[in-house]
């Protein structure tokens, strides 16, 4: 799939779908969708629609970090706190490590 | 010239064949065969054992020689850390220290020495299951003075060791030595170890447990989706248990019973070494020789003459907070044990464990003399127990043996009593249920290798005589033996056997109510030949004989049975061993074959099919039986394993236990690649730059170029692909 | 360009009008391919309707490949010579941008099985493979082998037959539904059961919660990106994880000797079914030919495009049988033979696709657009002479060797297979042995200019090399390294 | 600690000949097939001199042995990867323009040599590295810790040998100059014959002569390539 090929109202709609997607939970989607219509958004020459193109990518940029950051606290904090957390921990492992607490 | 020399080498070469073509690996490494681990149990509250890491540990061998050793490797040793290896006889000295400082230690490599072995090595709490002890006991392992039971006991049986402990048995001395060679090879030079190559050992013994039993079984409980992993098994097993008499729902309330009891199993630090000669084996043959010559003395088919009945009882994973007596108890206080015919307390007229009694075995090796301690937990006075060792003392008086002192304390040894004390406490401390333990130490044990791996045969002095057995299983008579001087006065099989003797013809009395005036007595040789194939080796007459007939003829193995009580999940060698002996030696023998045998069905005795002393196969009738030893507090529902009311123990899940000698890298190498690698990688890639950017006016064109693009489109030409 | 803009997409229309657009997407504007698009949403509106614009289209279409006048004329061909010279250019182009995806997939199976030491311990086993090789009789062993995969075979052939049945009644709805079941077990199912073993090797605690969301993402994406539009090279990544995934999951669950017999049985099938007049691909292929309509292509691995290559099925039934290599017909070369062959390879392709790898057929669109997104990168012939220069980037797009996912799944098979013993050598050995098959491969496609099976060399190089290696020469190597001698 | 091991010992070895794939080769799909095929060519003639070493039983014990025929055969099948390019570049020689194919012949050789040497290295090598991983290093039964250093460094000696050998080889057999065949051949046998003191743990002994065979070798590759030392001097200069 190359975007270079894509006329500029498709070029939008892809951005606008991947965006839309990304909001099912999958900031996957989003963080694709903003390094592949990176190019698009702010390396192209001006085009009427690249004025929206932007707007998604900014968006879907963002909501990625964001995810990202999340993901990340919470992975630390149940990193941390498993073992104080007792059953309710362990109930929440999907793998639990053998032979420490 | 260059084929000259190449001649030559040739000639020197085909002189000398090279010969092992093995892959590097085995000329790295070398395992270290025959070890045992000490692995991890789990309690209520804690782990207990050891455990490496999931790879294993490394350290550097330091072979400790006197104290000195071990107080440099955890405080100078530069290159650690340290894999110690010692022996079982500096053991005692050294461990403390490592415990103290385990940042050094990477492990301990454990030996015994056959020229000097200790005089005393326990890995038992200085008050065995004291946590689990009746009211009254005085023994604490934590606080300082007053009279402990091990006084020798590390405790690390029931401590967390922050690092993995191998142990090699005698017989693999010859590792020891390939260890000491290397040892000697690399890391003699103590003041400057660090950036050298040095002799290395990597322990592998990691335990997927953790924390304590109510983690890891929960653990196990909930793991992930597609592959579960067991993390964790309770401990436990079977008990073993012979009335004399048949005892039925009619005819149980008729008759009150004398409660017999001894322990199967003991415990070692160390993964299938567990031999408890002293601690357990003595006891445990005692009781089976007993009832062999009680029945004997009683034939089956008198039950209806007599109004007392006799139940031969056998706990087992004692060892960990009473798991079988425990059970029993707490099955008695519910109505359900025996499950035939439960026994309720009122039904037990007296309760005698035969408790540690192999211990002075060894102080009185050469006389006949073997001295017991009656401990009776009771203030006031109770006329069964005053009775019983009347008796015993009198029926002792023919072979002036054994002595019996009472101790009146309610400072009881570890034994069963503790359990029924505590869970039937209302009728035991009453006296309703009347208890008395034998045992052959008064306030410290004289076994001093109790609960450890060196509690070996040797340890009794027991030597054995291999005396054929006749093929209807008649043993020679001790006084034969003694007469023909195939066994000495001092010998422990005539102690246990004249020991047994008392006890059977004591409870003839009890039960008869007049003394015995026959000479039916224990045979020493009967146990001669269990002592054998309880503490040497399984393949042995007795469970030959006493094996399933269906068994397919697979003779165990040569090797001493395992005593440590495993884990519930599947039932050990030992019960079944004893339960089996206890059939054969004490059932009546009925003429049937093998369907009849096992069609036959009549309340209160089971039938098996055994192979016989002639291996043709024999029809047993027994009221032998075996019930659950395992812990109330995995029966019971949501039982609180914290409480520490029942025994909690748990086993860790291992994969591989392994070890392995080998020379770690000093890092000189991997410098000197690394220099040597950077260098030349630069260097060719400079020159490769070079001649590449240059290669037109290098190479005089036209001719080769190492790369320029009119080749490269050349080539493209000259193969096509 | 094909509309992927509405979200509601029937697969059908996309990957025919992509053939189309593929072909022209060099010659015409931006303007006149969206009004074509603008065009096709009209006539998108139920399948029957659909294939008769492909029908036109598809004309159009192999116009640009110089057969009708009635299209716009192609740009000028060549000559012969210069043909046969860029042929043999792009041919070794090709041959490295197979090596390239080759060689990745291999390496993720080789150190999966090396460090991660489940795919490699046998416990349990196919369905499909009932016998489980427990005896220790070497005879018992082999027929054990042999029947298992001669069991796995039939099935195989069952659900080609099925397949063509499929085909022929146009029930696409049916093939696609279970395409995208497929693709769903492998990138949930498999790659759960992947984290899992991975976290468990590495004793990693983790909670459901990342879990659920981590795979939510990664199987959202996959879907995406293989079945409908997305980045390219995420898309490659995809399909080589997945295809490696794949031979992972057989290397585990195929009794030890089944292996190495389904291996050999499948390059056997793989001849038949490709070359005889009558082989079920074949069939395929001609019906496809007579419906002039390309079945999904995309299934077969295209070296234009970088690795476009996809296959999944769940182990049990089918296994991915996409395994034609489709041989370079130079572009705007009008000849009869010349145009069969182009068919022929053609439709050995998109039959290898049909059965192989079914989900990727949507990709043949996304295909073409790589293609042409590739920039010429042949320098040497820019530079001499523009005319050429368009030649090769528009060649470039249309020729190119195609290979199905099958291969990489039986290659890394073979590879993962041999490295589970822990002799770096066999390994090594396999890999090479493989890509030099390949290699010949594609060296007796540009001679003979017909579909091919690229299974049979590949493989039997890569079986021979392996037991040699494993009997002969490690024991001489081990020697040698032991003794430190270099020869 | 071992792991620095194994990655300072393959840098050693490989690090040099990825430098030169990767400068020289890898930009070039041809050559890439042309070092594949070399390598295959290579796994041929140890499959085949293995095969002899393994079929002989009475002379399994003598690497020796072994190690004769495997020289024979790898010079062997240099000799038919020489064949094999020249063949092709003659059946394709109609469809070559205007291009003097003498330029890329060495060329090739250059390439082919590297994928010989680089097989040949990678098959005494790999595994000795595979054991290099983990805890331990050779010396509880013989060896040193330098063990793998010293063979990282052989095998570095041997990949490099074998492209300049190549090298040499194809120029002697294109101008008829067999003293460079020769020489290939000789030096071939002198340095693989060196390398069975290697077993009595004289490494310095087999590794500086190899090293210094190796600047001869690689010597006469720079002369037969058509490189001289003036050009070489004068490029420098020029360049600096």
């Amino acid at each position: 799939m190359d975007l270079t090929r894509l006329p500029n109202d498709k070029k939008l709609q892809l951005c606008r779908w991947y965006f839309k997607v990304g909001c099912l939970l999958l900031p996957f989607v989003w963080a694709v969708n903003a390094v592949w219509f990176f190019k698009e958004a702010f390396m192209k020459p001006p085009y009427d629609e690249q004025k929206q193109i932007k707007k998604y990518v900014v968006m879907s940029a963002t909501g990625a970090a964001v995810w990202v950051a999340a993901l990340a606290v919470w992975v630390t904090v149940f990193q941390l706190q498993r073992v104080a957390w007792g059953p309710t921990g362990d109930s929440l492992s999907f793998i639990v490590p053998l032979g420490r607490a | 010239m260059a084929s000259f020399s190449y001649k030559v080498l040739l000639l020197i070469l085909c002189t000398f064949t090279l010969a092992h073509s093995e892959r590097l690996h085995e000329q790295i490494y070398s395992s270290i065969e025959g070890g045992a681990a000490c692995f991890r149990r789990l309690n209520g509250t804690h782990q207990a054992g050891c455990s490496s890491a999931d790879n294993g540990a490394v350290g550097v061998v330091h072979m400790i020689k006197e104290i000195n050793d071990a107080q440099w490797l955890v405080q100078n040793g530069s290159a650690g850390p340290y894999m110690a290896v010692v022996s079982t006889v500096q053991f005692y000295d050294v461990i403390e220290i490592f415990m103290q400082q385990p940042e050094n230690v990477a492990g301990i490599l454990l030996y015994d020495n056959a020229t000097d072995s200790p005089t005393a090595f326990s890995q038992e709490s200085r008050c065995p299951n004291e946590y689990s002890s009746a009211s009254g006991s005085t023994c604490s392992s934590t606080v300082a003075g007053g009279i402990v039971w091990n006084t020798k006991g590390t405790g690390l049986l029931r401590r967390d060791i922050p690092f993995p402990i191998f142990y090699l048995p005698q017989s693999k001395s010859d590792e020891i030595d390939k260890i000491q060679l290397c040892y000697e090879k690399f890391n003699l030079d103590k003041s400057n170890q660090k950036g050298n190559p040095l002799c290395s050992l990597q322990l592998n013994s990691f335990m997927f447990a953790a924390v304590n039993s109510e983690v890891c079984l929960r653990r196990s409980a909930s793991s992930a989706l597609l592959n579960p992993t067991k993390v964790c098994d309770p401990l436990g097993d079977n008990n073993v248990y012979y009335s004399l008499f048949p005892r039925t729902e009619e005819t149980k309330s008729s008759k009150p019973v004398t409660l017999v009891t001894a322990r199967i199993d003991t415990a070692s630090l160390f993964d299938g070494v567990s031999p408890g000669a002293a601690s357990s084996v003595v006891g445990m043959v005692t009781l089976l020789t007993a009832a062999t010559t009680l029945s004997q003395l009683i034939p089956a088919k008198d039950a209806h003459l007599y109004e007392q009945n006799v139940l031969w009882t056998l706990f087992n994973g004692e060892a960990f907070d009473y798991i079988g007596s425990q059970r029993v108890a707490y099955d008695i206080s519910k109505g359900m044990w025996p499950a035939a015919a439960p026994l309720s307390p009122a039904d037990i007229r007296l309760h005698v464990e035969i408790g540690q009694i192999g211990g002075a075995l060894s102080n009185t090796n050469n006389d006949s003399s073997w001295p017991f301690h009656a401990f009776v937990p009771y203030t006031n006075i109770i006329p069964e127990i005053n009775e019983f060792l009347d008796m015993m003392t009198s029926n002792a008086k023919p072979y002036n043996t054994p002595v019996i002192t009472p101790e009146f304390t309610m400072n009881l040894p570890p034994s069963s009593l503790h359990s029924f004390r505590r869970i039937l406490k209302n009728v035991t401390e009453s006296g309703e249920l009347p208890e008395v333990l034998l045992a052959d130490h008064s306030n410290t044990f004289t076994n001093l290798f109790y609960h450890s791996a060196l509690d070996e045969y040797g340890k009794i002095y027991f030597s054995y005589k291999n005396l054929t057995i006749s093929n209807t299983g008649v043993f020679i008579s001790t006084d034969e033996l003694l007469a023909n001087g195939t066994l000495k006065q001092g010998d422990p099989q005539v102690k246990i056997a004249r020991l047994a003797t008392t006890l059977a013809r004591t409870l003839y009395q009890t039960v008869t109510g007049s003394a015995y005036s026959g000479n039916i007595s224990a045979s020493a040789h009967l146990v001669d030949e269990m002592l054998y194939c309880f503490l040497q080796s399984q393949a042995c007459r007795l469970i030959m004989a006493a094996d399933y007939a269906s068994g397919g003829g697979s003779s165990p193995p040569a090797s001493a049975a395992p005593l440590y009580v495993g884990v519930a999940a599947w039932a050990g060698t030992a019960p079944v061993f004893a339960a089996h002996l206890l059939a054969l030696l004490t059932g009546a023998q009925l003429p049937a074959n093998r369907t009849v045998c096992d069609s036959l069905a009549e309340p209160g005795f089971s039938y098996y099919w055994l192979r016989g002393w002639n291996h043709s196969g024999v029809c047993i009738q027994t009221t032998m039986n075996m019930s659950a030893a395992v812990s109330p507090a995995f029966a019971i529902t949501d039982y609180d394993l914290k409480s520490g009311v029942y025994s909690s123990w748990t086993e860790s899940v291992w994969q591989a236990m392994s070890a392995r000698v080998f020379v770690s890298a000093g890092g000189g190498g991997a410098g000197a690649a690394a220099a040597a690698g950077a260098t030349v990688t630069v260097l060719a890639a400079l020159l490769t730059y070079w001649l590449h950017r240059h290669a037109d006016r290098i190479f005089a064109a036209p001719a080769a170029s190492i790369v320029n693009d009119d080749a490269a489109s050349g080539i493209l030409r000259t193969v096509n692909c | 360009m094909s509309d992927t803009g509405s979200e509601s997409e029937i697969e059908e229309a996309t990957e025919h009008t992509a053939l189309m657009d593929g072909h022209i997407a060099e010659a015409r504007p931006d303007r006149e391919i969206a009004e074509r698009i603008a065009r096709k949403r009209k006539t998108k509106s139920d399948n029957q309707q659909s294939y008769g614009s492909v029908e036109r289209t598809e004309g159009g279409a192999s116009g640009a490949a110089g057969t009708s006048a009635s299209n716009p004329p192609p740009p000028q061909p060549p000559a012969d010579a210069q043909i046969e010279e860029l042929e043999l250019k792009y041919g070794a182009r090709h041959v490295i941008k197979l090596f390239v995806p080759v060689t990745l997939c291999m390496l993720v199976v080789v150190a999966t099985i090396s460090s991660i030491n489940f795919y490699s311990v046998k416990d349990v086993y196919l369905a499909y493979t009932p016998f489980h090789e427990e005896s220790p009789y070497a005879v018992t062993k082999v027929w054990n082998a042999l029947a298992n995969s001669m069991i796995l075979l039939s099935v195989i052939a069952l659900m080609t037959v099925l397949l063509i049945v499929l085909y022929k009644k146009r029930c696409y709805k049916i093939i696609h539904g279970w395409l995208i079941l497929s693709s769903l077990m492998l990138l949930f199912l498999f790659s759960y059961l992947y984290i899992e073993e991975a976290l468990r090797a590495y004793n990693i605690p983790m909670d459901y919660i990342t879990l659920v969301f981590v795979m939510w993402n990664f199987g959202g994406m996959g879907m995406i990106v293989i079945h409908w539009k997305g980045p390219l090279r995420l898309q490659q990544a995809y399909l080589i994880f997945i295809a490696a995934l794949m031979a992972l999951v057989f290397i585990k669950y195929l009794p030890e000797w089944t292996t190495w017999a389904v291996l050999a049985v499948i390059s056997i099938w793989d001849l038949i079914a490709v070359l005889t007049p009558k082989g079920p691909l074949r069939i395929l292929v001609e019906t496809a030919q007579e419906r002039n309509e390309p079945i999904f292509p995309a299934l077969i691995y295209s070296s234009t495009v970088m690795y476009c290559l996809a296959a999944t099925t769940p182990p049990p039934p089918g296994e991915p049988r996409a395994r034609e290599l489709r041989p370079l017909h130079p572009h705007g070369r009008g000849t009869a033979d010349e145009r069969r062959a182009a068919r022929e390879s053609g439709g050995a392709g998109d039959a290898a696709g049909f059965d192989a790898a079914w989900q990727a057929r949507a990709q043949q669109q996304r295909r073409l657009r790589v293609d042409s997104s590739q920039p010429p990168r042949y320098t040497t012939r820019l530079e001499r002479s523009p005319a050429p220069a368009q030649q090769p980037a528009l060649d470039d797009e249309e020729k190119g060797v195609k290979l199905g996912l099958g291969d990489f799944i039986f290659y890394s098979v073979l590879v993962g297979k041999a490295s589970s013993y822990g002799d770096w050598n066999t390994t090594l050995a396999c890999f090479v042995a493989i890509l030099i098959g390949l290699c010949l491969t594609l060296l007796l496609l540009a001679i003979l200019k017909k579909a091919l099976p690229a299974l049979p060399i590949s493989i039997t190089f890569g079986l021979i090399f392996y037991f040699a290696t494993r009997c002969v020469v490690k024991p001489f190597a081990d020697a040698l390294a032991a003794e430190q001698v270099f020869i | 600690m071992t792991l620095a091991e194994f990655f300072s010992c393959s840098l050693l070895a490989f690090g040099a000949p990825l430098v030169m794939f990767s400068l020289t080769v890898a930009n070039d799909p041809v050559r890439i097939i042309i070092m594949i095929a070399a390598a295959f060519g290579w796994l041929l003639s140890f499959l085949l001199s293995s095969l002899v070493w393994y079929a002989v039983v009475p002379l399994r014990s003598y690497l020796a042995f072994g190690m004769v025929f495997a020289v024979i055969f790898q010079e062997g099948f240099r000799y038919g990867m020489y064949l094999l390019l020249r063949k092709t570049e003659e059946g394709l020689k109609e469809i070559s323009e205007n291009h003097n194919i003498g330029s890329n012949k060495l060329e090739m050789a250059y390439v082919s040599g590297l994928g010989f040497g680089t097989m040949s290295g990678a098959f005494a090598l790999v595994n000795v590295l595979a054991d290099s991983v983990g805890p331990g290093t050779l010396g509880l039964h013989n060896g040193t810790e330098y063990f793998f250093v010293t063979s990282a460094a052989m095998t570095l000696c041997m990949i490099l040998l074998n492209t300049f050998w190549s090298v040499i080889f194809f120029s002697g057999f294109d101008d008829k100059n067999y003293l460079k065949v020769g020489w290939v051949i000789l030096s071939h046998f002198f340095v693989s014959g060196l390398s069975l003191l290697n077993s009595r743990e004289l490494y310095a002994a087999t590794i500086i002569p190899s090293y210094i065979v190796l600047l001869i070798t690689a010597y006469i590759a720079f002369r037969s390539a058509g490189g001289s030392t003036a050009k070489l001097v004068q490029s420098l200069t020029s360049r600096s």
